[in-house]
């Protein structure tokens, strides 16, 4: 049953953030810049503070070596990001030939940190996940799954079991997150996995959820396809 | 082709069956595949084919499935495993309905083996024959004559069995009867080139013999078909699955969060959570599962009374209530008034859970014991009755068969219960007081709908199963939307 | 004062015994009392008590306590309420070493019983008597041939067990004979108004005919004592705690945090782990964890070899190891080597677990079963076997008796078991079958030092339990903060 | 067993402040101001940011309404939150006669909140009770208990064991926190309830913990004695 090739892509962020935006997945506004005056060209024309992340083949973990720049506060901040994480891959090995460019982001803030992903099983096909990001996912385990395909009143008792779900219910005296946002969000990766059949695994990681009514947006986005 | 259904009725109640490998030389598994459906007293048409005997076992024998005169329902192939493919085209030629594949080592074994697999399942499809196995026991059926067990017993029940494991079909047989549990259809499924997980269980919802489906599962193919087969399936009969190889997959190298999040058997469970499907993790939890299922009033609400001797008993039991989200009943005012006038609790002690010491379970031969029963059958606030009775102390000072016998008489006074009644008869495992014990629940327990179990924890496990698909109906078409 | 030492060596081995209320009603507890050691094989002198009586079954019987013309070591009272204080005075009187007060109905019933306990246990003090109970069905102690059961079997075990619950002391001896669990002391502790769980378990640490401990406990008074005794205790012997009332204590408002999170069983939890106490959550837990322990070779590992018959029990049991936290041995290139020599595996399969099909297990009258085994027994990776057989194939083809037998002789070739092993002997439930597998256990098996189980979950259970006491052991010196 | 009376109190806060201090167990720096010049000269010996407490025997729960103003930056922000906690107190009608006063403290930060609590259980006495601080407490009961006397060793096992650990262990590249000063803060929690026996239930929640070498510190704290 398993298909003889079983060669797996890693999407960059730039195609992975265009297949989000075709299924209508909310994320913070951005741009793809190859050059430094680029870089500076998007970051005029997006709201401070901005984050900045290498676009590159050869790095999959790019927080693990200064690929990722955060709270850029000024267009000098965003050079000098420019010019950092072109250092530090070049201090790990990677040329500039194999670095495509970097994104420039605005980074966003809300109520809390949430995880969307997918995982293609070889038995039932899409599963989601989904949970609140961070160290409730990894340290607390903390996550509900359903196999696709998926009812939206399931969708929100998936939300709804999770144990931190007091946290998007105005946990004593905060912000009611936008709930209704984050389970249409889950509707529409649901549907973008499904028609888009390559998709192996994805994670939205993570998700920004604002108080309710200001919606949800992906702020990170990693897809592995099939070749 | 063979439609599921139709190739399902033959093989669990064939008009004539096919017998391809039996043999006179009874250490063969072929001479007694043919001597279990004899001895079962199956009543169709039995050809055995054997191309080097004039007779076996007293039937004449058939070179070929070709040579056989009558039509033939159901084929069983038992040869070794590289005439299979030639035979299995014989029968599709024939006609066959279905032909069950004993022999092993194919798909299982490899590519060679998934490349026969193919073949068979050609031919088959060709000419409309079905398929289940290879590498599988069979069915087994009471009401149909069919078996692959030696078990004597054709007690018709109403529980169905799927099993992906030969070894565990033959046992949940072979524990039927001396678990008072019996069965409607049971069948070992094999490798599912064709008829499948998924198949057996749509079949079974439309089978007025089967109240309840229990599962046993390794693997499955299409697990997207079984997922819907489930959903069709749970609002109208409590399904019961227990998966094998939970832990076994192993950690594959993952490159994301959510794969590692998502280990299989947690897939598995978001199945069985979607689906309301309901699962276990041993046989023995299995069991008791299906025992008490098989009797269930749907009943939404999870509160339960208690009653029985031994007072450490019913504080453990207690605890385990709690731990398996049962709520003890808040009794009616008026019953609780009853068990005041009869003596039974005082003031505001020994309503629920009821310590009543061994003499006065048998007191005035089980009338007392029947009169509180019957009070907390009546009570709205009950939807669950638990009852355990340690024999140990019974047996020290009295005829025990009499005893029970007495008391158990006495329970035809509960007519109509609109409660759903667990009995818990607790042995210290005494071969004489287990056979007691499951004379006590023939002869009279199980013919009034009540699943009779041998620990405290058992008859709990089942009322909360029972619980679960009860919410589970009651839940069916609420929104969970609806209420954010 | 009666130290604790000299008080518990007359409850479980008096020299001379005193029953107050003994009678010549056989319908009367305190007949039964005396009838009960009677039969038990009591070699002591024995004194009955009772105004009325001139003898009492055979025995010359006295008015009262201080009329009997020698020494008594200890009395047990099972008299009316109101007549107790009475009674206990005359025996602190008479020098009595220790009292057990089998009656009831002191401070379980409110302010009025805890008076006259606080003035029993006065002039019990004032005299140096020790009191057990009151509330408790006593001691039973075979080699002392005391006993409060009419269970007639005076086999002296390893096992010693201290229960809050007389149900389950009686429950606990019955069982022994039928789970091949023999004990060396029992007792019922009841309202410790004198003696309490903690001067019980204490005794038993220095008792040489004891080796492990169980203990069934509701509450206790003096928490900070009993976590002392434990940490002395655990370290020498295994202790298993089954507690009850987990749940009952109900949710008293709390107004901080701390108060929320430290419910009562989570308190009792931090002592277990504390104090490398062992727990269990039901009585079944409880029987194979003693049993288990028993024969427990102190091994620090988790590695766990498997063995028998189904190939559905062998996945099964694999998911179940990982689930209690075993690991599957890795086992040594030799081991393999000989493994593949003998047929049993080939490649990579079929190594750990083993699955052995029925007639490869009775094989050559069970030498090669026996030979894998050895070869098993004798691998350094491993530190617990488990085998397990399914009885049901093996009787459906052969006499059973014979066949066990045959097989099980052949482990006297495993001299000097170097790792632990447990045995599962699977039947259906059929009670000729359950007395086929006491009859292999108790001929064959114990003697080797082997537990037997009836599920390979339970036989699993156990192995965690044994791996969980090694583990304590092994980490007995071992700061944490060290490794900080 | 029990006591007759069974009568419990709340130590306010300044009365649970002294108590900590008398054995060693870490604070923020505070001071207690009966009026607004006491509140403003406090302030004036303390490092911003500041935090504002009131002190009253009729509110326990301070926070519920409005006893308690966080981030105060400057002497006035200190002048503005003493007139709003009185006002707020009012307004739920605890009239100034109620009010003690305020306590002045210095608003902290480190690497992560933690709780201690201990509890007198009936049967085996001071039980402790460790954990990290908020949600993790709340809604994942992420908690170790143990009970009195502990070992050194025993205190370091609790605390290894809570899922939350890698939390302050260097997880993901943070700060790895004061775990040694956190131990001994237990320790001597556990030396003070021994001999304050009138202790009954005591939460030191939040406590801060701060890099390693930096310490811990309890910044708010909640006893409940015996009469």
């Amino acid at each position: 049953m398993q298909p003889t090739t079983n060669k797996k892509i890693l999407l960059n962020e730039v195609e992975s953030r265009k297949l989000l935006k075709k299924y209508g997945i909310q994320q913070n506004e951005y741009g793809f810049a190859k050059t430094k005056s680029e870089a500076k060209e998007i970051a005029n024309n997006l709201t401070l503070p901005l984050v900045m992340k290498v676009v590159s083949p050869k790095i999959v973990h790019k927080s693990n070596f200064g690929g990722v720049k955060l709270g850029l506060n000024s267009l000098k901040d965003v050079v000098e990001a420019f010019d950092e994480i072109n250092a530090n891959a070049n201090n790990f090995g990677v040329s500039n030939i194999d670095i495509d460019g970097v994104t420039v982001q605005e980074m966003e803030s809300g109520v809390q940190e949430l995880l969307i992903g997918v995982k293609k099983d070889d038995t039932f096909g899409n599963v989601l996940v989904v949970g609140l990001g961070g160290v409730f996912v990894e340290l607390m385990k903390d996550v509900s799954l359903g196999i696709s395909p998926l009812s939206e009143s399931y969708i929100y008792k998936m939300v709804k079991n999770l144990k931190g779900f007091p946290l998007l219910d105005g946990y004593r005296g905060t912000e009611r997150a936008d709930v209704p946002a984050f389970v249409e969000m889950i509707k529409r990766v649901e549907v973008m996995v499904t028609e888009e059949d390559k998709v192996e695994e994805l994670d939205l990681n993570p998700v920004i959820i604002k108080r309710n009514g200001d919606g949800c947006l992906a702020v990170d986005v990693r897809i592995i396809t099939r070749a | 082709m063979t439609n599921t259904k139709e190739a399902l009725d033959a093989a669990f109640k064939p008009k004539s069956i096919a017998i391809i490998g039996a043999s006179n030389n009874m250490s063969k598994l072929g001479a007694a595949d043919l001597r279990k459906v004899n001895d079962f007293g199956y009543s169709g048409n039995i050809f055995p084919v054997n191309p080097n005997e004039e007779k076996v076992q007293g039937y004449k024998a058939y070179k070929s499935v070709l040579d056989i005169p009558d039509e033939v329902d159901r084929a069983v192939i038992i040869l070794p495993t590289k005439h299979v493919l030639k035979v299995v085209k014989e029968c599709a030629e024939k006609g066959v309905k279905v032909a069950q594949i004993y022999s092993a080592g194919f798909g299982e074994f490899g590519e060679h083996g998934k490349k026969i697999e193919q073949d068979m399942l050609s031919v088959a499809k060709q000419y409309g024959m079905r398929i289940i196995g290879p590498n599988c026991i069979g069915t087994y059926c009471p009401s149909g004559g069919i078996t692959f067990t030696d078990s004597k017993n054709p007690v018709k029940g109403s529980i169905a069995f799927v099993s992906q494991s030969g070894g565990i079909a033959h046992d949940v047989v072979s524990n039927g009867d001396t678990h008072d549990i019996y069965y409607s259809k049971v069948i070992s499924v094999g490798n599912c080139i064709d008829l499948d997980h998924s198949d057996f269980i749509e079949y079974l919802l439309d089978d007025s013999d089967t109240k309840v489906i229990g599962l046993y599962v390794e693997s499955v193919k299409n697990g997207k078909r079984l997922a819907k087969t489930l959903s069709k399936v749970t609002p109208n009969k409590p399904v019961v699955i227990l998966k094998g190889g939970r832990t076994s997959a192993g950690n594959k190298s993952v490159s994301s969060h959510t794969g590692n999040l998502a280990g299989d058997y947690e897939v598995w469970k978001a199945l069985f959570n979607q689906t309301n499907t309901l699962y276990v993790h041993s046989m023995e939890e299995m069991f008791t599962a299906l025992k008490c299922l098989q009797y269930l009033q749907v009943n939404e609400n999870r509160n339960i009374a208690m009653i029985g001797n031994g007072g450490g008993a019913s504080v453990l039991a207690t605890d385990v209530c709690e731990e398996l989200w049962l709520d003890l009943a808040q009794l009616e005012e008026s019953s609780i008034d009853e068990l005041h006038q009869l003596g039974v609790s005082e003031s505001n002690h020994n309503i629920n859970p009821i310590d009543l010491p061994a003499r006065a379970i048998t007191a005035n031969e089980g009338q007392t014991f029947t009169k509180i029963m019957s009070i907390l059958a009546n009570d709205n606030n009950i939807s669950y009755i638990l009852f355990h009775i340690n024999l140990i102390p019974l047996s020290n000072y009295m005829n025990l068969r009499e005893t029970l016998s007495n008391m158990f008489k006495q329970f035809d006074l509960l007519d109509d219960l609109n409660v759903n009644v667990v009995g818990v008869l607790r042995t210290n495992g005494d071969p004489k007081l287990i056979e007691e014990k499951l004379n006590a629940t023939k002869s009279f327990l199980s013919s009034k709908g009540i699943p009779v179990l041998s620990t405290i924890e058992q008859g709990l496990f089942g009322i909360s199963m029972m619980a679960r698909h009860g919410e589970n109906e009651a839940r069916k078409e609420v929104s969970y939307a609806a209420d954010y």
